[in-house]
């Protein structure tokens, strides 16, 4: 049995299939690459392991259990955590505030949430900031907040959609570094991203994707070097 | 200078506005021509209008201010039923006398509350001058009832099915309607396929309008249509529905040609006071407040009690017909007063029945397709 | 061809341009690098007069920009390309081209230059009767830079074009920009992926905190070692 | 979110001891309804305030509070009192069942479908006469004829929807409420099932909403559809009294209800008499006109935007407010 | 037969008024998101306008169209641009702010109007009040027929518009990216003051069509507000064919269950319709004639 694992995914909007047959498997502990040129559909199956959603056909499993047909908050008490490609914040609540009312996922007592909100933001170095409104954060510290909130839900996997896009090289290595101290706390990790040298650093292994189809597998080195993916993603250098 | 204060409650603003515009206008010439006259034995009286915007919460309030704020002797006016249930309630609490003049829902003086009188007929006994008309002049078979699903309309609507269950005549179909609709042709329709001889309809002003152009469009034609008083007899009445408001009969309370001492003079001082035409909602307010001054002119003094027990002897002539609130059926306090059936003739609400008290001689039967052309 | 005089801006009482000058000469390729938070969007915005400044005066050829409504910049002859791509969603790719041309500069050659676009982005052409909202990410930015070129403008504002892209999209906006550059169009840009554009561009500012902190050609910059410290991540 | 402060507890000593200083029935009635407004516009606040479901029909909740009040007289003959047992436990039901429905719509058109339920209890509450007795409305007898024992009911529920609401927004729900208000999207991808959040937010509000309701069939002693099920004066008023006093507030609401009454009744009674009539005339113009006043100048309310008017007063510089007040 | 047949053409001319009403609120409501709960009351001013021409100057409703028209258009930009959009600037918590405004724009607009003309009824006759064309035993209120020809007409003209021209695309731009329109030189500020105006123009349109059929009184607007939006959702947000289909729709409706469920239900009937389709027809019948 498999971490987690898709079967045969498929989805249709209207004629398009956005994913088309996609089977891959996770195994814990791992970080896992998802690429794909734009509009493959990447997004799209955070969509459907999330819920939001309905499949069209195939399966998800997650840990022996059918995630199809699950609705959202649901999926993310069976352990499943992500960030938003597109970011949202609470935007009238404080960063503690956003981080909570994630927490409280696992417990209903407000002294225990405020807590393992802390702990949360002090493993993303988001203390100074907690007591800031969200909507008043930059497009970094927004990010952070992201995958705090993820975390505070207190995941198995977690979903990262494009955390590093728009942030400078030096921002990208410090969140190369919390995405490394995650992993190590246990917690395996399926990262969407187009930035390649955060992508070949972090991942075990890699998924690469077109026009919803798998058109690559393997480890960073194997992936950068397979000709299909050079053509449709990566291009000469 | 010492005044007698009296507390008014009407709708000025909101929805029911027009006709508590005219009571408050019949009321206001009321007083001066009471105050003119000497006011309250050499005091003034003074009538405090409150607005109870048509919602009985707010009359309410009304209610509650007028009397525990203002300390005024007596309650008047009581426009709808549901606001005047609402001020009846307070006043019959309160103990402080409350001479309703429009409310005619007949629960407000079947509760034997005996603060609470009442000037108009209550709603049941609108139709009475219609039923020997029906009987000796048209003598139908069928009949079907309209009526606006209000207070106002839906015990309307019950006591007519009574009488004509009484009189042996078929309701076919009885159907109410909420009020402001813009196509009532559905429903007509219906009628048309029932095809009565009498339609009764119990709607105000523009409803009532509504109903006749559009039975005139569809081709409706029973033996005669009647209105149950509210908009039938109004001026605006005949202005929106030209044509098809000729023969409609209407029951009504009153009628300024009536032999009662000076309705007429009312109904012309109104007129030439104001620009506008009043009707009979104006002289039950009218009457009113002759009966408000005649009780507190007699009354022993201006203590609650001593005011009820003046209003409950009351007996006097008004432009309204006579006043004397008596018990009877299971009523109290209640003012007994026949009604009549008007008739729009030629563009004219005219009174024609009963036939001594009569204007002009009814038309009947009527040949729809000639009216109509 | 613009020129930025002591410029101060921010949003209600935070100030967050502070004395910014600079200038991009006529068909000159700039870049604008800085942290996030750094005010590379503002200054982007107070040119397209989304933003007033607060003190300070904007040229553009002959005229001041500083306190013109934003719906005249496009007449001017500046075309922006906003961050994070602010397509109209409920219309179709197509459509969002066409508003592109509203100007009278460009609604003449609208159809030439919709054919002209859709080559250049042939994912586009593919997609032209889909609403834009529904495009993906990047889709969502060839569309929001097809629609800025569709008005003829004199001068282009990038504000981060590669976000989201994938590497070979972004090389091939990257090659774009210098293509569209190399027939004479001034570009003002701001990248994070500071190394490729500034391979690429003529000159390039550094932005920290609101205020202009270095300046220089591309290639060199990309030597000075406070640079690679702060942006390289070297 | 702070704990409830000694000044909470002086308004409500000052509200205590109000209808024994003042003898007047009329300012008690004034008081009363004010108090009935204060619960309608919390509750009303809880859903749409604080969890962003912005409800244009809380009449309904009034409404069948008011008519379960009402028909345990006519249709069980027992006394309208059994109404404040049920009818916040009916109102619930049915606020389950109207979520279950409406939920499933977001912003405006969850507004639009609130309107649309309203409007529907409103017509069969008026057609259905053998069981509501349409347009004639019930009418019972009033139990007490001093205003005293309902002074203290209507403050009771006051200060108890207003306590159970404070503590509802500093636990897990108050959190999950406001993440739902601030983005569902979001809120679910945190575990939280909008869905049974907003029904639980829709319930406790009709529960309160139903009590009031109850509470005025035996005040008032009269209800018919029109009043206790409309729109424009219990929907939207309950709109007014949340956001003139601030949404997403504790305080707003009520601050909102007590200014609502007493202005409404000021205008409407020209000033207690000491103004010209046409001012009475002109009260619902007033009204407007304080409406458009209050959502152009104070979007967040009196209270909301308590700092900028208390900057305003004092001459300074309105800097931008951050956060939602509690 | 002749019942059903009868029913429906009733139904089908209502549905022509409904369309009018509902081809403002389809632009206001459905293009630029604006919930308004004044709409009812901009049509109420539109028939006093047409009400004062027709009774101090004799002037033909129909012609009057073209005074009450341009009128609204510019009481609706004047709302638009110091009551609305103001708004937009705020930070507010609900974004149902501005339909709060639109109650009090309606309460003012009634309580104005009342000042003026008192509470009392008014209505306008004209020499085609009483027209009525028959087909066999069939009915046709001759202008009723004449308001659902001017449906069609303004519907067709402002697809035309929305569609195809460069202000009604712009329209919708504004609607759904203000800034970017912005940046494509589109004076946003200006089109939503236009798209309100326009808005207002098409309910003024109704009002006065309305006009020789009905009667008016300052509460007039409130019951058409509501039909607006049944008409809006039921057609599809922003559906110009929508808004005509669905004013079409809700009349047979309504009349259908007046003749055959009760008159005094009939308003219900349109209100579960507008429910079903808002649960199970999200995007109205828009969804399904896909225009
Ligand atoms: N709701 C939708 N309706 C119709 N098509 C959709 C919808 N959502 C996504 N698509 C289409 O599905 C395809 C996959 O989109 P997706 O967002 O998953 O791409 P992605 O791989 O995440 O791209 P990017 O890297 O640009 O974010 C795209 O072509 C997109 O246009
Ligand atoms: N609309 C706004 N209101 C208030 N503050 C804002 C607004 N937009 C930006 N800011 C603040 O202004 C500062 C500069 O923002 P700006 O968007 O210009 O940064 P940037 O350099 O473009 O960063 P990024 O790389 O994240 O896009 C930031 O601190 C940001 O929080
Ligand atoms: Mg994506
Ligand atoms: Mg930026």
């Amino acid at each position: 049995m498999n971490f987690f694992q898709t079967h045969r995914l498929v989805k249709a909007f209207g004629g398009l299939l956005a994913v088309n047959d996609l089977t891959f498997e996770v195994e814990k502990g791992e970080i896992y690459g998802l690429i794909g040129p734009n509009g493959s559909g990447k997004t799209t199956v955070f969509n459907l392991i999330t819920g939001y959603y309905p499949i069209t056909s195939g399966y998800i499993e997650f840990q022996g259990k059918r995630l199809n047909g699950l609705p959202t908050w649901r999926v993310c008490k069976q352990g499943i955590g992500r960030t938003f490609q597109i970011v949202k914040p609470l935007r009238r609540m404080t960063v503690l505030e956003n981080v909570m009312t994630s927490a409280f996922n696992r417990t209903s007592r407000e002294a225990e949430a405020r807590e393992k909100a802390l702990e949360v933001l002090d493993f993303c170095e988001l203390t100074k900031k907690q007591d800031y409104p969200a909507k008043g954060l930059t497009i970094g510290d927004r990010k952070r907040m992201e995958i705090a909130r993820a975390l505070a839900t207190a995941p198995e996997l977690l979903l990262l959609d494009e955390t590093m896009a728009g942030l400078t090289p030096q921002e990208q290595a410090d969140g190369v570094q919390l995405i490394r101290k995650v992993r190590n706390s246990g917690i395996t990790i399926i990262i969407v991203e187009h930035i390649m040298h955060v992508i070949m650093n972090l991942c075990d292994r890699i998924l690469c994707i077109n026009y919803g189809q798998e058109i690559a597998r393997g480890t960073p080195a194997e992936v950068a070097n397979n000709q299909a993916v050079i053509e449709a993603y990566l291009g000469k250098e | 200078q010492e005044t007698v204060k009296v507390g008014i409650i009407l709708p000025v603003t909101g929805e029911k506005a027009k006709f508590g515009e005219i009571e408050k206008k019949s009321f206001e010439m009321a007083l001066e021509e009471i105050n003119a006259a000497g006011g309250i034995n050499g005091k003034k009286l003074e009538f405090l209008l409150e607005d109870d915007t048509g919602r009985p919460d707010v009359a309410r309030s009304a209610a509650e201010k007028l009397i525990t704020k203002d300390k005024v002797v007596m309650l008047g006016g009581g426009y709808g039923s549901s606001e005047t249930f609402a001020i009846a309630g307070v006043a019959q609490q309160s103990r402080i006398p409350f001479l309703v003049n429009t409310g005619s829902d007949d629960k407000i003086t079947e509760k034997k509350w005996e603060y609470i009188f009442r000037l108009n007929p209550p709603v049941s006994e609108y139709p009475k001058g219609l039923e020997s008309f029906l009987t000796e002049v048209v003598k139908p078979k069928t009949a079907v009832i309209l009526y606006e699903n209000t207070n106002f309309g839906s015990s309307g609507s019950k006591e007519f099915k009574a009488t004509c269950e009484r009189l042996g005549i078929k309701v076919l179909m009885m159907e109410g309607y909420e009020h402001g609709g813009v196509d009532f042709k559905p429903l007509l329709i219906k009628v048309k396929q029932a095809n009565p001889d009498l339609v009764y309809m119990i709607s105000y002003l523009m409803d009532a309008s509504l109903l006749m152009r559009q039975s005139l469009e569809l081709r409706v034609t029973p033996k005669l249509f009647v209105g149950g008083a509210a908009g039938f007899t109004l001026p605006e009445f005949q202005k929106n529905a030209g044509k098809a408001s000729d023969m409609v009969y209407s029951a009504t309370l009153w009628y300024q040609t009536l032999p009662y001492p000076g309705a007429k003079k009312y109904f012309d001082d109104f007129k030439k006071k104001f620009g506008v035409d009043t009707e009979y909602h104006g002289a039950e307010a009218y009457a009113a407040a002759f009966v408000i001054a005649d009780a507190l002119k007699r009354t022993k003094s201006m203590g609650p009690e001593d005011v009820r027990q003046a209003l409950a002897a009351t007996d006097m002539m008004t432009v309204f017909g006579p006043v004397k609130f008596i018990a009877y059926d299971t009523m109290t306090n209640q003012n007994k007063l026949p009604t009549y059936l008007v008739q729009w003739i030629d563009g004219k609400l005219e009174l024609v029945w009963p036939k001594d008290v009569a204007s002009k001689p009814y038309v009947y039967p009527i040949d729809w397709e000639k009216v109509w052309k | 061809m613009l020129r930025m005089e002591n410029v101060n801006a921010g949003y209600g009482d935070v100030q967050v341009l502070w004395d910014v000058s600079f200038e991009v000469k006529a068909r000159e390729f700039v870049v604008l690098v800085g942290a996030n938070g750094a005010g590379k969007s503002t200054i982007m915005k107070t040119i397209s007069s989304l933003l007033h400044p607060t003190s300070g005066t904007i040229w553009f050829e002959d005229q001041r920009l500083d306190h013109v409504q934003p719906y005249h910049i496009i007449d001017v002859g500046i075309a922006h390309v906003p961050e994070a791509r602010q397509l109209f969603p409920e219309m179709t790719v197509l459509e969002n081209l066409e508003m592109g041309s509203l100007c009278a500069r460009a609604k003449p050659h609208r159809k030439e230059s919709i054919e002209w676009v859709l080559d250049l982005f042939p994912r586009l052409r593919e997609r032209r009767k889909q609403l834009a909202g529904t495009l993906s990410g990047g889709e969502q930015q060839m569309c929001a830079i097809a629609r800025g070129l569709m008005s003829k403008p004199k001068m282009l504002l990038f504000d981060e074009p590669s976000l989201g892209l994938s590497p070979l999209l972004t090389q091939e906006i990257f090659r774009l920009a210098s293509k569209i550059h190399g027939e004479g169009m001034t570009i003002l840009m701001v990248e994070q992926n500071v190394k490729q554009t500034l391979a690429i561009c003529d000159r390039a500012y550094v932005l920290e905190n609101g205020r202009i902190a270095l300046e220089g050609k591309g290639r060199e910059l990309l030597e000075n070692e406070e640079v690679k410290q702060a942006f390289l991540g070297i | 979110m702070k704990s409830i402060r000694w000044s909470t507890l002086v308004i409500l000593l000052l509200l205590a001891v109000f209808p024994l200083v003042i003898q007047s029935d009329y300012y008690r009635h004034i008081l009363i309804i004010a108090l009935m407004w204060v619960v309608i516009g919390s509750s009303w606040n809880l859903l749409s305030g604080y969890t962003g479901q912005v409800s244009f029909g809380h009449a309904i909740f009034f409404g069948i509070g008011a008519y379960t009040a009402g028909l345990c007289t006519t249709q069980l003959d027992i006394s309208a009192w059994y109404g404040m047992l049920l009818g916040g436990p009916v109102a619930l039901l049915i606020g389950l069942v109207i979520g279950w429905i409406c939920f499933r719509l977001r912003g405006p058109y969850f507004a639009l479908a609130t309107i649309a339920v309203g409007e529907i209890f409103r017509l069969v509450a008026t057609e259905w006469v053998d069981f509501t007795e349409g347009m004639q409305g019930i009418l019972i007898i009033q139990t007490f004829r001093s205003k005293i024992p309902y002074y203290y009911l209507a403050l009771g529920l006051a200060a108890a929807c207003i306590y159970s609401i404070h503590t509802v927004m500093n636990s897990k729900w108050g959190y999950y409420f406001l993440a739902i208000r601030e983005d569902q999207d979001a809120a679910e991808a945190l575990g939280i099932s909008s869905f049974r959040y907003k029904s639980l937010s829709l319930m406790i509000s009709a529960f309160f909403t139903g009590l009031a309701g109850a509470f005025y069939m035996n005040y008032m002693a009269f209800i018919d559809p029109q009043v206790v099920f409309s729109l424009h004066f219990i929907s939207i008023m309950a709109i007014l009294v949340g956001i003139i006093g601030g949404v997403g507030t504790l305080w707003g609401p009520p601050t909102g209800a007590f200014i609502m009454v007493l202005l409404q009744e000021t205008f409407r009674s020209a000033f207690f008499g000491m103004l010209p009539k046409w001012v009475s005339e002109a009260h619902v113009l007033v009204f407007g006109l304080l409406v458009i006043f209050v959502i152009r100048y104070m979007a967040n309310g009196i209270v909301g935007d308590w700092g900028k008017i208390r900057q305003v007063f004092s001459g300074r510089k309105a800097s931008p407010s951050a956060g939602s007040g509690n | 037969m002749e019942v059903l047949i009868q029913t429906l053409v009733a139904g089908i001319l209502m549905g022509g008024i409904y369309a009018l009403v509902g081809l403002g609120m389809t632009l206001i409501m459905g293009v630029m998101k604006i919930v308004n709960l004044a709409h009812g009351q901009l049509m109420m001013i539109a028939m006093y306008i047409t009400f004062v021409l027709f009774d101090h100057f004799h002037i033909d409703p129909y012609f009057s169209l073209l005074v009450s028209m341009p009128a609204l258009f510019l009481l609706g930009a004047f709302i638009q641009k110091y009551l609305l959009n103001p708004l937009l600037k705020v930070d507010s918590i609900l974004p149902e702010n501005q339909v709060l405004m639109t109650v009090g724009i309606g309460m003012i607009l009634t309580e104005i109007v009342r000042f003026i003309f008192q509470s009392d009824y008014k209505s306008v006759k004209t020499s085609y009040s009483f027209s009525t064309m028959y087909l066999g035993t069939i009915s046709f209120n001759t202008s009723m027929v004449v308001a659902f020809c001017i449906a069609v007409l303004l519907t067709g003209g402002l697809f035309f518009f929305l569609a195809k021209t460069d202000v009604g695309k712009s329209v919708r731009a504004t609607a759904q990216n203000k800034d970017a329109a912005l940046l494509m030189g589109v004076n946003a500020e200006w089109i939503t003051i236009l798209t309100y105006g326009l808005g207002a123009a098409l309910v003024a349109a109704a009002g006065t069509l309305l006009l020789p059929i009905y009667y008016l009184f300052p509460d007039v607007g409130g019951r058409f507000t509501l039909k607006a939006f049944v008409i809006t959702i039921l057609g599809g947000m922003g559906s110009t064919v929508g808004a005509i289909v669905g004013g079409v729709f809700l009349g047979i409706a309504e009349s259908l269950g007046a003749t055959y469920i009760s008159m005094a239900l009939s308003d219900a009937v349109g209100l579960v319709i507008f429910l079903l389709v808002l649960i199970f027809l999200p995007g109205g019948l828009k969804k399904l004639t896909k225009i």
